[in-house]
């Protein structure tokens, strides 16, 4: 790893490792000073572990999506603190944060909305490089495009002449131009055509293994994040309501919602139990 | 015609200000755009009406049939003739070489108008889109104070106040439309800010001021473009009402309106004295309200389809 | 009860508006060169008989006094008296908004009458020649200045045929029948523009309900096509129409200043005019203030309207 | 005789075909599922079946309502089947719903197209009906605007509307996409009940063979505007005959809640799905099939193969096991994506 980051000394005796993103006690609250707000999240705890693959998943309005903004540092919590490397890195401003950027990046759902339409590719997965000094665009724009899977020539193109499949190749290369330690996908598969869907949880897989990336996976679809995670933290309305290793939490949910949200994943041939039995 | 302007600039504010948020505009590049703009019968009139005005004013510096000032009483109010297309006025005054010379005034009215406009209201609908919070409310409400203002009746004070001139009625024009333009430019510059791919950008450090200029401006670009072009046709609409009430342009200078206004006293001897100018103003307009239209059916890719 | 307080909100933008209008015009007109009293009395006058009229007319007073004794006069309902004239204001007003109100009333019949059933022509017919007619008609129409237009209709009507008056006025009380006749070309002059305008607006949001999911529910559930645009369109599409009308508004009393000079009218306009052609200082300011007045106060109804029409307005989370 | 019966629908927009020869029937209560991907032309297959296409896209062809055929119809005849014998419920609750007109007036509104009633009694009924799709308080609730109500409640209140008068066909338009996983499956079990307490046909369209497999004993195949594959639902997902279908299939069976999480490669379909009108000719899925030839230039007809139906020169022929080739060798290649 870099050291000129201020990466603290793992305490020594401690025999669990330090996490290398971790959450304490953050809350989120939008809008409104004097209580009136909407509550995003409540004291929440999230510790991810090097080279971990942990996904978070909830419905909406559970809060997964700004649990996802505050560890990318992209919004400050009302309270608690995001840690990198034992660091806090929440509410600090941009010019400190530098050295963070370059190894926790993101994925974001929408491919339509997540790569600028005036941009050609190769400048999509220059910018980065350019804003943090990550490396020459002339070497690097190419090994990106070879490593998502994607013609060179792609360079040249916008980003309308892609399906939408292949922009989330292009935003997957984006997010591994600074290379990143840790990488947050926030439903990175949802917006994408059943029978696309594979190729990018497969390219996804490939690449955790090739870089040797942390995964922090943010979804609703309870099949794709057993797919994907090794560790799964279950939100609901804001709160963790179970947390725990994957196998574990789908042969043995514990909290009632987990159970739920399991019951009424469609499966092949059978229809989905609604929460709470046949009828509501 | 309102050249309180009010709702021209409106029809030109609405349909994109305060849109449905969402896609970024203008995907098109420009190739795309070419081949659009091809089968855009509102770009192609709207265009060509202001390039010919464009190329009259210049001409006029140069050459006109006649000096548009060169007053020939024994010729006063003669019809057309083979050696005065148009006719003459009350002075004698070649009406071509006059109408020829007013184009350069009707430019110069737009230019000064929306250079002032824009040139405000872009970057504080900018600042105001970032920076939201109290900052966004206190510019979008001083907005709203003068955009309750009427523009015409504004510029008739200032009139009042520092006499008749192009220029000062312009600048009146000219500030009553920032906010039409920091509304447009707010609007579409938030539906680009709220986006992944500047949330994505500010993911790999890129600071406010880089993602406007990098992100937020090429996509709202097409958007200012189009709304420049309509403010234009109001700000033609507004110097010629004020010079056709006296409160613009001073004579002799030729001017459209003051043409009108002229003209408007002699309409029993000479009709046509009164209906070339408009003929021009109509024009004008309707060419800048066309080249609007027809840049937003080719640059703006929520009409699309 | 977020409703409440956002109506109070633009009551407060209202008031602060008016109150900013008052100082700037106010401002604008006490900063000219040259005293009001020295052109009332002309060149010829003595330093002393100025000085006199200066005192009388309050003017040698601090600014921020004579601001506040103009502010109170209008808010007490006295306008003060003309500098050239020597009449009350008020009473100039008054016989002028007896030309004006009818003009602007009769210029809005005009343009709903060309707009609603030209908008709604064009958006129905928007695929077919028809509509593309229709649509490029209003373009014609907003493109011709509202001076322009009049002085076309006086040569038509009054120069060619003589079939209505080019101008002038005879008051309400001498002829009913001739008042309103003088005013018909001055408002069908003031209301094509408008019209056109506005039928574009009334196009759009027609446009918009048809292409609305909501429109596509309401076809499948059986009704005719007419039938689920007046049920679900009305509503919707007069959601963004009122907005506009508000700002038509503005554009018709604004357009009547130069429809009156057009037809030589003697209403508001006019006598505006004539206020800054004379230096008549109070008067200019006395009808600016009142002009800008009634055009905030409209766009504030129209606001409040729009918060009654549309009922997800300020009862979001 | 079919309660609802479409014959070779085609639909065109200018040039391009974006259905091509859809043909089913449906016997009153039976279930068919739609399923397809973008462009695959479901959506605009069950608009054409309503009559309510945008006015650029035409059908021709044959929808059979008992034996009057709808495109043949005129407009005041299509009005009393739309709503009456066929209702439609649609993708996204939200914009479907009139935001300005409080729920029980919309529900009302569709009894009072096909039904002589007063007002009040029209009101009456929607109540009942919000009852009926399990509305706690449905007198209060009738009073709400759409902004009021939750996702799951706004797609209530839809299918309150589509069977306000008794419909013999219902058509669903991926009516649980936009919901969450848990209101999905409480919508489904609605959808059912209801369903089935109607005696009613029902098309539900999706993109989601899960979903479609335990609703429907039918399921027809779409892609790219053609239909490559129909039949029975457990004999189809038993035995996939279109290698699009089959692919599919794979694909979701390796990411589901019971299969093995540890491998690192599953199955997948190669390639981009085209942009509508971008799709080869001849059969649309060759540009991504390992088994095209030269022959699947040309389109195959929808055939029998073994107990079901489908369009395909080179028809999967072994039970189950799909033959996905599983080489990570991905790239799409960007002339295939088809976009100039």
């Amino acid at each position: 790893m870099d050291s000129t980051d201020a990466v603290p000394a793992v305490p020594a005796a401690s025999a669990v490792p330090a996490p290398i993103l971790a959450a304490r006690g953050v809350s989120k609250v939008y809008g409104g000073q004097r209580g009136l707000g909407v509550r995003a999240l409540a004291d929440v705890d999230v510790s991810i572990a090097e080279g971990a693959t942990v996904g978070i998943v909830g419905e909406s309005g559970s809060g997964k999506s700004t649990l996802a903004r505050l560890l990318m540092a992209l919004e400050t919590p009302t309270t608690g603190e995001i840690r990198y490397r034992g660091e806090v890195v929440s509410g600090l401003p941009e010019r400190r944060l530098r050295s963070f950027r370059r190894r926790v990046q993101i994925v974001f759902q929408d491919p339509m909305s997540s790569l600028d339409p005036r941009m050609r590719v190769h400048d999509i997965l220059a910018e980065p490089l350019r804003a943090l000094d990550a490396g020459d665009e002339r070497t690097r724009v190419p090994e990106l495009l070879d490593a998502v899977g994607l013609p060179r020539t792609s360079a040249r193109l916008y980003p309308h002449e892609f399906s939408g499949g292949q922009r989330q190749r292009i935003a997957i290369a984006r997010a591994l131009g600074p290379m990143p330690e840790v990488l947050v996908a926030d439903e990175p598969v949802s917006a994408l055509d059943v029978s696309v869907r594979a190729q990018i949880l497969n390219l996804l897989k490939r690449l955790i293994g090739e870089f040797s990336l942390t995964l922090v996976f943010i979804s609703h679809d309870m099949a794709v994040v057993r797919h994907l995670c090794d560790e799964v933290v279950v939100l609901y309305r804001g709160e963790i309501v179970e947390t725990g290793e994957t196998d574990q939490i789908y042969a043995r949910p514990r909290h009632e919602y987990t159970r739920a949200l399991l019951a009424a994943v469609p499966a092949l041939g059978h229809l989905p139990t609604p929460p709470g039995g046949a009828a509501a | 015609m309102s050249i309180g302007g009010d709702p021209v600039a409106a029809a030109v504010a609405a349909p994109i200000s305060d849109g449905p948020a969402g896609a970024p505009a203008g995907t098109a590049r420009l190739s795309v755009a070419w081949r659009r703009a091809r089968h855009s019968p509102s770009l192609l009139i709207g265009g060509t009406i202001v390039a010919i005005m464009v190329l009259m004013a210049i001409l006029s510096f140069v050459w006109t049939p006649y000096n548009p000032l060169g007053i020939a009483p024994q010729i006063a109010l003669h019809g057309p003739s083979s050696a005065h297309l148009l006719g003459t006025d009350q002075y004698g005054r070649d009406v071509l070489s006059r109408l020829i010379a007013g184009a350069r005034i009707t430019i110069y009215a737009g230019v000064v108008s929306v250079l002032i406009a824009g040139l405000i209201g872009i970057p504080a609908g900018l600042f105001a889109a970032q920076r939201g919070g109290l900052l966004d409310e206190a510019i979008m409400r001083t907005g709203d104070v003068i955009y309750g203002f009427p523009a015409l009746l504004a510029a008739i004070t200032l009139s009042a106040a520092l006499g008749a001139s192009t220029t000062v009625a312009m600048i009146a024009i000219g500030i009553a439309y920032i906010p039409v333009f920091a509304r447009v430019t707010r609007g579409s510059a938030l539906a680009v800010l709220s986006s992944d791919f500047v949330l994505a950008a500010r993911a790999y450090g890129r600071r406010p001021f880089a993602v406007l200029r990098r992100h937020v401006l090429p996509n709202i670009a097409a958007i200012l473009i189009v709304q420049a072009s309509l403010l234009f046709s109001v700000a033609i609409l507004a110097e010629t009402a004020l010079d056709f009430l006296g409160l613009g342009t001073p004579p002799p200078t030729a001017s459209w309106g003051q043409m009108i206004g002229t003209a408007q006293n002699y309409l029993a001897e000479d009709p046509m004295l009164a209906v070339w100018p408009g003929i021009a103003i109509f024009l004008a307009v309707l060419g800048f309200n066309l080249l609007g239209d027809g840049l937003r059916e080719v640059l703006d890719p929520r009409l699309r389809q | 009860m977020s409703a409440l307080l956002q109506a109070l909100r633009r009551l407060l933008i209202l008031i602060a508006s008016l109150f900013a209008a008052s100082v700037l015009v106010f401002l604008v007109l006490a900063v000219l060169p040259g005293s009001p009293a020295q052109v009332i009395l002309g060149t010829q006058a003595t330093p002393a008989s100025v000085a006199a009229l200066t005192a009388k007319l309050g003017l040698d007073k601090p600014l921020w006094q004579q601001y506040a004794d103009w502010v109170g006069g209008l808010l007490t309902g006295h306008l003060g008296i003309s500098y050239i004239s020597g009449q009350p204001i008020w009473a100039q007003l008054s016989a002028a908004l007896q030309v004006t109100v009818p003009l602007i009333l009769m210029g809005l019949a005009v343009g709903v009458l060309i707009a609603v059933p030209l908008g709604m022509i064009s958006a129905l017919r928007a695929d077919r020649p028809s509509g593309a007619l229709v649509s490029a008609l209003s373009q014609v129409g907003i493109a011709i200045p509202t001076f322009v237009g009049g002085i076309l209709l006086i040569i038509v009507f009054a120069v060619t045929v003589h079939l209505l008056p080019s101008g002038g006025f005879v008051t309400w009380q001498q002829s009913p029948v001739q008042a309103f006749r003088s005013l018909i070309l001055p408002a069908i002059a003031l209301g094509v523009v408008e019209g056109a305008i506005l039928s574009r607006f009334v196009r759009a949001s027609i446009l918009e309900v048809l292409r609305s999911d909501y429109y596509r529910t309401a076809r499948a559930k059986g009704l005719r096509p007419l039938q689920a645009l007046r049920r679900h369109g009305t509503r919707n599409a007069l959601i963004p129409v009122v907005t506009v009308f508000g700002l038509e508004m503005a554009g018709l009393i604004v357009g009547a200043i130069v429809v009156e000079n057009v037809f030589t009218l003697p209403g508001v306009g006019t006598m505006l005019l004539q206020a800054v052609d004379n230096r008549d200082l109070l008067l200019v300011q006395d009808v600016v203030i009142g002009v800008s007045a009634v055009v905030l106060l409209l766009n504030f109804l129209v606001d409040l309207s729009y918060r009654l029409l549309d009922p997800r307005v300020g009862s979001r989370p | 005789m079919s309660t609802l019966s479409v014959r070779n629908l085609t639909v065109t927009l200018g040039a391009a075909v974006v259905v091509d020869g859809v043909s089913f029937d449906l016997e009153p209560g039976q279930r068919l599922g739609i399923i397809g991907e973008s462009g695959s032309g479901k959506t605009v297959t069950a608009l054409a079946v309503m009559g309510l296409l945008a006015p650029s896209l035409r059908a021709t062809g044959q929808v059979l309502i008992g034996d009057r055929d709808l495109l043949a119809m005129t407009e005041r005849q299509r009005c009393e089947v739309r709503g009456g014998t066929m209702a439609m419920v649609f993708q996204e609750p939200m914009t479907a719903l009139n935001p300005t007109m409080r729920v029980g007036r919309q529900i009302a509104e569709a009894i009072r197209a096909h039904q002589r009633c007063t007002r009040a009694e029209a009101r009456q009924r929607a109540t009942e009906l919000l009852a009926r799709v399990e509305f706690t308080d449905p007198a209060r609730q009738a009073r709400s605007y759409p902004h009021q109500l939750s996702g799951g409640q706004r797609q209530r209140v839809m299918l309150a509307m589509a069977i306000a008068c008794d419909p013999a066909v219902i058509l669903a338009d991926e009516p649980t996409t936009a919901l969450d996983v848990t209101v999905q499956a409480q919508m489904l079990a609605l959808m059912a009940r209801l369903v089935t307490e109607e005696n009613a046909a029902l098309v539900l369209i999706s993109h989601d063979l899960a979903v479609v497999s335990g609703m429907c004993e039918r399921v027809m195949v779409m892609y790219g505007g053609h239909v490559v594959e129909s039949g029975n639902t457990a004999q189809v997902l038993a035995a996939p005959r279109h290698p699009y279908t089959a692919g599919l299939l794979a694909t979701s069976a390796a990411v589901s809640l019971d299969s093995d999480r540890t491998r690192l490669e599953v199955p997948y379909i190669p390639g981009q799905v085209p942009a509508v009108g971008s799709f080869p000719a001849g059969c649309p899925f060759r540009s991504r099939c390992d088994r095209a030839t030269a022959e699947c230039a040309v389109m195959p007809p929808i055939e029998a193969v073994g107990d079901h139906l489908a369009a395909c020169h080179h028809p999967l022929g072994g039970p189950a096991s799909p033959q996905i080739p599983a080489s990570p060798q991905i790239p799409a290649d960007l002339a295939e994506s088809g976009k100039e």
